[in-house]
């Protein structure tokens, strides 16, 4: 069995140190778009969440049992974002029969996650570490798995912080050409240095 | 259209300028960066140096101009019921080959835009541009369409390269990760002045966007500010003939009256 | 020769896939009368429209 | 239904265009991908190595922690240019991958980082302005530069500059004892000597490990000899780069008894080994290495010296321990310690209160009151009496 510690490595990594938004540049677009209200940016992060960790198993189990037997990993770029995206459709749906209160909740975003970069950047780190190598077939799913919730962790905390920002931002007095965009990114460039001191702790 | 065209040779010469506009806007009215903020995370993530910048520029631009034509070609085939799959489709076995070529030409590229490449799927400018623009349009103004986005998209990447690669490195490389078979640098200040490491990683490309956005703003809001004073004068203008020939006309209605 | 069979093969396999899902998905009504209406700037079913909107509210 | 047929048809050209042209670009880029995955770990060999030929590759997975690969580099005549060590070790952010270059005399030519994620100006200072110095250094004995800065990216090239010494093709020990021994698998220290010309003595083993001869290393001059014995002290061969052996090769097959050392440096070092060798017998025993007899003033037996040698905290401890003719504990003294004397004099003293015993209580050796801070030392010490009463038993037993 792989040692607790890795795992918890993985999610430290994933969430902290790597983190996708502020350090791999991944899901931008909802970052800017739907971090306006803290509410929003919660229900987002929380579908994102849960897209990103199933589809993370998924394309793990396509690409080291379906693709790297056949020998035709180079696919594994349509294969991924197809996959992803029949998820997203398949959530929708179940969604769209359980709950209308669900639905109303997270619905909105679910169309938006397809094209999520952070979701599709997610999957492919995950294969491009191959942690088959190191920890084995079978057991590197779990890491990958681990280290997928990290980043959706490490995704929600960026929201969440980034959205309790902008709100403070609203009420400040911000030069005209500064107004809007200019200015969070400016702001997300400094927690960016903020992060990069989380650097050393793995 | 193309009927009444011929009927009209005025029209035609009209179009013809189109299609330059056509091309044009994308590149500053239009640009997908700087105005429509499409495509951020390459944005932010491939920026570091100029080259690769202009390499996923010329990247997207293929993919960009690819699917363009594909959509465009095959539009009257496509149910509306599968046209978004249908295009996700296109556009990822576009960025599928592109990928490959990439890492068999261009392996230096290939290797520092690193998962970059197939994220250029979710590029939401590719996707924005075949449903807006080449659903709708013909296979020619598609490809200058196309051509004309990814060229805006390039530029903007190319900025912001120039920009953080000077101030990172103070020095403008090039022929490290293009195939190109020279290599060297254009501008090379050969000292540390420039050399803020911060610019090489997140927080620098962050910063630097922010401050080309603003820049961009304050320039489109100092001409809004002046077409608002033009057409202020206008109006005044305007008024003071309106009430000049009310004068007048009441001075010849006095004059008839006389 | 063989390459290309299955790797066409896996390929439309998925896109098989993906297109059930997106159709039944298209298929089942959303509860209620809430209807969704995220794609509102037809050109990308993504949010930076949405921003360039609240940009411009902002001003 | 037409419509839905229609759908299918449609959805059908689509899947298999895109599949057949994804698969007809693999098929046409597979060769050149394949081609530059290769050219990119081979574009680091020809830095280090421009003569290298590289359809003659031959590498050796090492798979360790740090050092995952040795290459042998000859060049097109099929001379040996020297070795390349492919490592990783943790940079400031991430693993980086470091090739150190190696000719045949143990010299390094050229460090290269080939791959790594720290921030590329840092990285760069050190590609700059420290790797250079790197080479002609002889790879064990490297001289590093205190770095400024970037002092993470330069600690990983120290790791795997340190761990592929470990490895250094052409060890010179290890062509001394293949000498003289063809079959010679490895070898380990038995004994080091707290002496100024002799340093270490040396079990030389074969595939089966079995001990097929004896080395002795000494320094002449700052040069390292190799005297070797086989298994019954008869003298083999003295190897050294420098020193002048060939005084001594008439005597090749006499043992070590018979020889008569002249008066020359190596001829010194043969005396204090024929002293040593006839006069002590060997032990094979984890800890114990060779006993002498004891004699009293009036030279009369009574009792037997052990020479025992364990890990401490500082390195190696070397002790002798004194038993009397019933196998009573008579006395102990360090010979060479490296640990620091807070630590081991109390751990010495606890040992006193064994002084006429013939075996050691394990619990009060190591008593935690006493032991607190100095296990490792306290362990060697009562792994060494210990072993000293083993091997007093075992000779008696004969």
């Amino acid at each position: 069995m792989i040692s607790p510690t890795v795992f918890f490595v993985a999610i430290v990594s994933s969430m902290l140190i790597n983190n996708v938004v502020l350090m791999r540049f991944l899901g931008i677009c909802p970052f800017l778009g739907v971090s306006k209200r803290t509410e929003s940016a919660l229900g987002m992060s929380l579908a994102v969440m849960f897209v990103m960790v199933v589809s993370s198993i998924l394309t793990y189990i396509i690409y080291y049992y379906i693709l790297a037997p056949l020998d035709i990993t180079f696919i594994s770029t349509i294969a991924f974002i197809l996959v992803i995206a029949s998820l997203v459709q398949l959530v929708e749906l179940f969604i769209k029969k359980i709950s209308k209160k669900l639905y109303k909740g997270l619905g909105i975003y679910l169309p938006l996650i397809v094209t999520n970069c952070a979701i599709l950047g997610v999957v492919e780190i995950n294969i491009a570490q191959g942690y088959p190598e190191d920890y084995g077939l079978f057991n590197g799913l779990w890491v990958a798995t681990t280290s997928a919730f990290g980043a959706a962790l490490g995704f929600a905390l960026i929201m969440f912080a980034f959205s309790s920002i902008r709100e403070r931002l609203e009420a400040a007095e911000v030069p005209a050409a500064w107004q809007g965009v200019p200015v969070s990114l400016v702001v997300a460039g400094i927690m960016a240095l903020a992060f990069l001191g989380l650097g050393g702790i793995v | 259209m193309a009927e009444k065209t011929k009927k009209n040779p005025m029209k035609k010469k009209k179009q013809q300028l189109g299609q330059l506009a056509n091309f044009t806007k994308g590149i500053i009215r239009e640009n997908p960066i700087f105005v429509f903020l499409l495509g951020m995370c390459p944005a932010l993530a491939v920026t570091a140096t100029l080259e690769t910048g202009v390499g996923m520029g010329i990247l997207v631009i293929f993919v960009l101009t690819a699917s363009n034509i594909v959509v465009s070609l095959i539009k009257n085939f496509i149910p509306d019921e599968i046209r978004i799959p249908s295009y996700i489709v296109i556009i990822a076995t576009f960025v599928t080959i592109v990928g490959m070529l990439t890492q068999a030409y261009a392996y230096a590229l290939y290797q520092s835009l690193g998962i970059f490449i197939p994220l250029i799927v979710v590029n939401c400018l590719i996707m924005g541009r075949a449903t807006a623009y080449a659903s709708k349009n013909d296979v020619k103004s598609s490809i200058i369409d196309g051509l004309g986005m990814g060229v805006g998209f390039l530029a903007a990447l190319a900025l912001i390269g120039i920009t953080r690669e000077l101030f990172a490195t103070g020095a403008i490389a090039y022929g490290v990760y293009l195939p190109l078979p020279f290599e060297g640098s254009i501008i090379n200040t050969s000292m540390y002045l420039f050399n803020m490491n911060v610019f090489v990683g997140p927080a620098g490309g962050f910063i630097v966007i922010g401050i080309w956005l603003a820049i961009f703003n304050a320039r489109g809001n100092y001409l809004k500010k002046k077409k608002e004073v033009e057409r202020q004068a206008w109006i005044e203008e305007k008024k003071k003939e309106a009430a000049e020939r009310k004068r007048k006309k009441a001075m010849e209605k006095a004059g008839e009256a006389a | 020769m063989s390459e290309y069979i299955i790797g066409t093969l896996v390929v439309m396999g998925i896109i098989a896939l993906y297109m059930l899902t997106f159709l039944l998905n298209k298929k089942t009504d959303s509860p209620g009368d809430y209807k969704i209406d995220a794609i509102k700037c037809g050109a990308c079913s993504n949010y930076a429209c949405g921003v360039k909107q609240q940009f411009s509210e902002e001003r | 239904m037409l419509a839905k047929l229609r759908m299918a048809l449609i959805l059908f050209i689509i899947g298999s265009l895109s599949g057949l042209s994804i698969v007809g670009v693999h098929r046409l880029t597979e060769d050149a991908i394949a081609h530059n995955e290769l050219m990119q770990q081979y574009d680091d060999y020809v830095v280090i190595f421009p003569d290298i030929d590289l359809s003659d590759l031959q590498e050796e997975d090492i798979d360790e922690d740090i050092i995952q690969r040795r290459i042998d580099a000859y060049d097109q005549n099929g001379d040996l240019l020297g070795y390349i060590f492919v490592g990783r070790a943790q940079g400031h952010s991430g693993m980086n991958t470091i090739l150190v270059g190696v000719d045949p005399s143990a010299d390094i030519v050229k460090v290269v980082i080939s791959a790594t994620d720290d921030t590329p100006n840092y990285a760069q200072i050190i590609i700059d302005d420290y790797l250079p110095n790197l080479s002609n250094q002889r790879i064990d004995e490297v001289d590093y530069d205190t770095s400024t800065g970037a002092t993470n990216t330069y600690n990983s090239v120290r790791t795997v500059i340190d761990a592929a010494s470990l490895h250094v093709a052409g060890d010179p020990a290890m062509e001394a004892y293949l000498s003289v021994f063809d079959d010679a698998e490895r070898y380990a220290t038995n004994f080091v000597f707290d002496d100024e010309a002799l340093e270490e003595e040396i079990n030389i083993f074969n595939a089966a490990d079995e001990i097929i001869g004896y080395a002795y290393i000494a320094f002449i001059d700052d040069e390292s000899v190799y005297i070797i014995f086989d298994t019954d002290d008869v003298y083999q061969a003295t190897v050294s780069q420098d020193v002048d052996t060939s005084v001594y090769d008439d005597d090749i097959g006499t043992k070590i008894a018979d020889i008569e050392p002249e008066d020359d440096d190596l001829g010194l070092i043969l005396a204090e080994l024929k002293d040593l060798l006839t006069n002590s017998t060997r032990v094979s025993l984890e800890y114990i290495a060779r006993y002498f007899e004891l004699y009293d003033d009036e030279d009369s037996h009574i009792g037997y010296t052990y020479v025992g040698i364990a890990d401490g905290f500082g390195g190696l401890n070397v002790i002798d321990i004194h038993i009397n003719l019933d196998g009573e504990l008579i006395e102990y003294e360090v010979v060479r310690s490296n640990d620091t004397p807070d630590y081991i004099n109390p751990v010495l003293e606890n040992f006193e209160q064994f002084i006429g015993d013939s075996s050691l209580s394990e619990d009060d050796a190591l008593a935690d009151d006493v032991t607190v801070g100095a296990t490792r030392s306290a362990t060697s010490i009562y792994n060494i009496i210990n072993a000293a009463f083993e091997a007093h038993a075992e000779r008696e037993g004969e």
